[in-house]
C-alpha cells in the first residue's frame, strides 16, 4: 500500500455509524474510499450538503452540486442541503462528529498549520478554523514528513489554523494521540521502526504500549 | 409592493458608485450571480470592497472584478484558485482580509440581524484574532467579531416568485440566503421566475429583495 | 367614530405600499382593517409568518396556522412561514419598516412602558423589546387617558419596553411626534382643544403650526 | 445511523432525571409536542428547568408540567396566558426568567452554533438588562447574551422522514428548528412519517434529532 491509502485506511477506522464527518480538500477525501460498508457514514461539505455522494459522470455534473474545492459531486438519498450560516451552525455547534484535515505542520500541544506559508502561499482558511474548533473529534491526515524534514513538531512555526485542537495523527509511519501531557503513540507500521519514527518526528514522543499498523 | 421589482441594466448602473461595497453571493462560483457581475463590469464602477466566500476564478465570479482592477478590498475566507487575486495582494493593489469562513457568515448574519456582534472561539490563537478582541465568557475566551454589512447584495437565486420570493439550487445557496439580509439594495439573478411558491419552502421572503433580474428573458 | 376606529384609521394612513408591518395584540390589530385597498401592506407575525390573512372562519382554523396571540389567522397569497429566529433576524435587523403597538405609558423621550405592572400584571415581554429596538418606525396607539389619567408622561415610571424608540403616538384626541426635544403636535382632533390635550398629558407639547384630525 | 431514531415510552423514561433542563418548541402550544409532554408527566420526573416561548396555557403545552408542579425554573418569553404560571410566580413556587422573545431564539442558537454569546441592542435600560454585561461596539451599546442549551428538547414536526430529516407545520414551526440544535438529545414528535423528503426543503437534518415518536402509530 502506498502511504495515502495506509492513511485513508487506517482513518476510516476510527468512524462509527451514524458518525456525521467532514473530510478536508486532498488526502482526506481518501478516507471515504475505505469506510466499512457496513455503517453508514454521513459527510458533511461545509458549503451546503450532509450527505456525499461519490463523483458524477463528467456528462451528470450539475454546476449547482459542488463541494467545498468546487468540484461536481452528488448527493445521497436522506442527504440534504442547507446555507453558509447553517452549515458553519453545524460545525461549530459541536454536531460534527470527526474531521479529518491535512496540515503543514501539527505539534505535540495538538496545535495544526494548515493554511499559510506567510510570503508564499496564502490560500485562506476557508472553513477549516472552523471545524477544526467545533468538530468533536480532529483528526490529521498526513505524510510522516515533507521532503524528508518532520511535520509533526514540538511547536507549530507556521502560523496557526488551531491552538490545541487536534486528537489524532495519522500519519504512514504511525498513529499519535495528542493528550494533555503531549504525543502518545498508539499504533507503528510494520515497514518502520520505533527509532525511525522517533528520528522522524521532532516532538517527543511517549512510548507505552502500543500496537501495529494494518500492513 | 416594493416598485415591480424587475430590473434593467440601466436601473442597475444607476445604484453603482465608486467606493460601493458590494456583496456576492456564491461558492467557488457555485451560485454566483454572473450576469450582474457583468453588468457591474460594463458600468465602469471601481475601487470596490467586495464581500465574497472567496475569489473566484480568473475568469469567473468576482476574480473579473478582481482581474479587471476594479476592487481595491476583498473580504474573503479563501482566495486559493485565483492566482491573480494572490499574486495583486502580494503587490499590494489588492487588500485581502482572509476571515475563516463560518465568522464570515455569521459576521454577515450579525448585520442582517441586527446584533452588534457575536463571540466565536473560531481563530482563537491564529492570524484570524488580529486587532480583535478576546473576550471570556463562564470561564471559556471568545473573540468578538463585529456584523459586515454591503451597500449592495448580488445574489444568485433559481426561482423568483411573482412576489419575489427566493430559493436556491442545491449548493448554490451557500452565502446567497444570508447577504440577502446584510445589504442596503439586494439584486437578485434568478434563473427563473414562478407565479408563486410553496409558503413552507421559501428561503429568502420577498421583503428582503429590491430588484430581480431573470436570467433568459429580461433586462438586455 | 369611536376612539378605536380614530386611532387605528389614523395610523393606517402611516403606512406605504410594499412595507413590512408588525400589529400587536389589542388596539394596533385594528389598523388592518383600515389600510388603504389600493396599497399592499404585508403583516408580519412574529411567530413565524409574513402574509397575514384575516381571522378564517372557525371551522376553517388551522390549529397549526396562529398569530402572535395563539389565534387561529390565514395565509395571504405571497405569504411565507419561517422559524422564530429568522422572524427576529427580520425584526431586529431593521427590515420592518412599521411596528404599531399599545402602551401601559409612554414619554416625552420616547421611551415605552408595556409589559409590566411590577405586583400586579407580569404577563411578559414577549417580542416587543425586540419590535420596537429594531422597526424603522414605532408608532405607539392609545388612548389618551386610562380611567382620566394620562399616559403620555414626562418620564416613565413604569419598567421600560423600550428606552427612546418611539416615533409617533397616536390616541384618538392628537397625534404626537416624539422629537429630541420632546413631544410635537402634529394634529389635534377636531371634537377636542388644545387646552383639554395639554390638561390629558403629562409631558410639555411643542405646538407649532398643527393640522385638524379626521373627525 | 443513530440507532433507529423510534421513540418508545420506556426509552424516553429512561432519558430523564430529576433536576434536568427541558427545551419544548411551540408558540402558546402551537407546535408543542402534547405527546412528550404527557410521557414527562407519567414519568414524574420533577424539579425541571423549561425553557419555552411562553408558559403555555394551564391544561396545555408546558403549562401541564407547571400546574402539576413539575417545573421549578420556566424561561419564557411570556406567561399572559397561563395564570397559574403567574400565580406560581408571585407565591414563588415558580422561578420565571422572562427573556425577550428575540434574544432567547438567539441565545439558544448561539448554543446550537457553537457561538460564546451574541451581542443585541434589545432590552436596553429595561429590566432584561439586570444583571447581563453591557458591551459598546463601533460607539453603541448592546447587551452581551450568553447561550442557552438544556439536557433534551422535546420537538413539534409535521413530517420526519425515514433518514430522521424534520420539517414543519406553519407556524407551528417557531421554536422547533433552533431547538433541535442546543440539547445534548432532542425528541421529536412527527404528524407523520415518510420515505424521503426533497433534499431542498429539510429545515432540520437528520444528523440532529435523536429519537422519533409518530403521533399515530407508535410507542404505546
Amino acid at each position: 500500500m502506498d502511504a495515502k491509502t495506509i492513511i485513508a485506511k487506517r482513518i476510516a477506522r476510527e468512524l462509527h455509524d451514524g458518525d456525521l464527518v467532514n473530510l478536508g480538500i486532498g488526502l482526506p477525501t481518501w478516507v471515504a474510499n475505505h469506510i466499512d460498508p457496513a455503517i453508514t457514514v454521513h459527510l458533511q461539505s461545509e458549503n451546503g450538503l450532509i450527505g456525499l455522494g461519490p463523483s458524477p459522470d463528467p456528462k451528470d455534473a450539475d454546476p449547482d452540486l459542488t463541494n467545498a474545492g468546487g468540484q461536481p459531486v452528488t448527493l445521497q438519498a436522506g442527504g440534504m442541503y442547507f446555507d453558509s450560516v447553517t452549515s458553519f451552525g453545524i460545525i461549530r455547534g459541536g454536531h460534527v462528529d470527526v474531521t479529518v484535515l491535512g496540515a503543514l505542520e501539527v505539534d505535540a500541544e495538538g496545535s495544526l498549520a494548515s493554511w499559510i506559508v506567510p510570503g508564499k502561499r496564502v490560500p485562506g482558511m476557508g472553513g477549516a478554523m472552523d471545524l477544526v474548533v467545533g468538530a468533536r473529534k480532529v483528526i490529521v491526515a498526513t505524510t510522516h514528513t515533507n521532503q524528508g524534514k518532520p511535520k509533526i513538531k514540538t511547536r507549530c512555526a507556521l502560523p496557526l489554523t488551531a491552538y490545541r485542537q487536534v486528537n489524532l495523527i495519522v500519519t504512514e509511519l504511525a498513529v499519535l494521540e495528542v493528550r494533555e501531557d503531549g504525543l502518545h503513540l498508539l499504533e507503528l507500521h510494520p515497514d518502520t521502526t520505533l527509532d525511525t519514527v522517533r528520528a522522524l518526528t521532532e516532538a517527543p514522543l511517549h512510548v507505552g504500549t502500543y500496537t501495529m499498523m494494518e500492513g | 409592493m416594493k416598485a415591480h421589482k424587475k430590473l434593467d441594466k440601466q436601473t442597475f448602473h444607476a445604484h453603482l458608485f465608486d467606493g460601493m461595497s458590494v456583496m456576492v453571493g456564491g461558492f467557488m462560483t457555485c451560485g454566483t450571480p454572473e450576469r450582474l457581475i457583468d453588468w457591474m463590469l460594463e458600468s465602469g464602477v471601481k475601487n470596490l470592497t467586495v464581500i465574497c466566500n472567496d475569489a473566484g476564478y480568473p475568469e469567473a465570479g468576482v476574480g473579473k472584478l478582481i482581474a479587471a482592477g476594479r476592487v481595491s478590498t476583498l473580504i474573503a475566507s479563501h482566495i486559493g484558485l485565483n492566482p491573480i487575486a494572490g499574486s495583486m495582494m502580494g503587490a499590494e493593489t489588492l487588500a485581502v482580509t482572509l476571515v475563516p469562513q463560518g465568522t464570515l457568515a455569521e459576521q454577515i448574519r450579525a448585520k442582517g440581524a441586527g446584533l452588534g456582534g457575536i463571540l466565536t472561539p473560531t481563530g482563537l490563537h491564529t492570524p484570524a484574532e488580529a486587532g480583535k478582541s478576546r473576550l471570556e465568557v463562564d470561564g471559556k475566551p471568545y473573540i468578538l467579531e463585529r456584523p459586515i454589512g454591503a451597500d449592495i447584495a448580488l445574489i444568485k437565486a433559481r426561482e423568483a416568485d411573482q412576489y419575489g420570493n427566493l430559493n436556491y439550487a442545491k449548493t448554490a445557496r451557500n452565502f446567497n440566503p444570508v447577504m440577502a439580509t446584510a445589504a442596503n439594495l439586494v439584486f437578485v439573478e434568478a434563473t427563473c421566475r414562478s407565479q408563486a411558491m410553496d409558503p413552507e419552502t421559501v428561503i429568502t421572503p420577498h421583503v428582503l429583495v429590491d430588484y430581480i433580474l431573470t436570467e433568459v428573458s429580461d433586462g438586455r
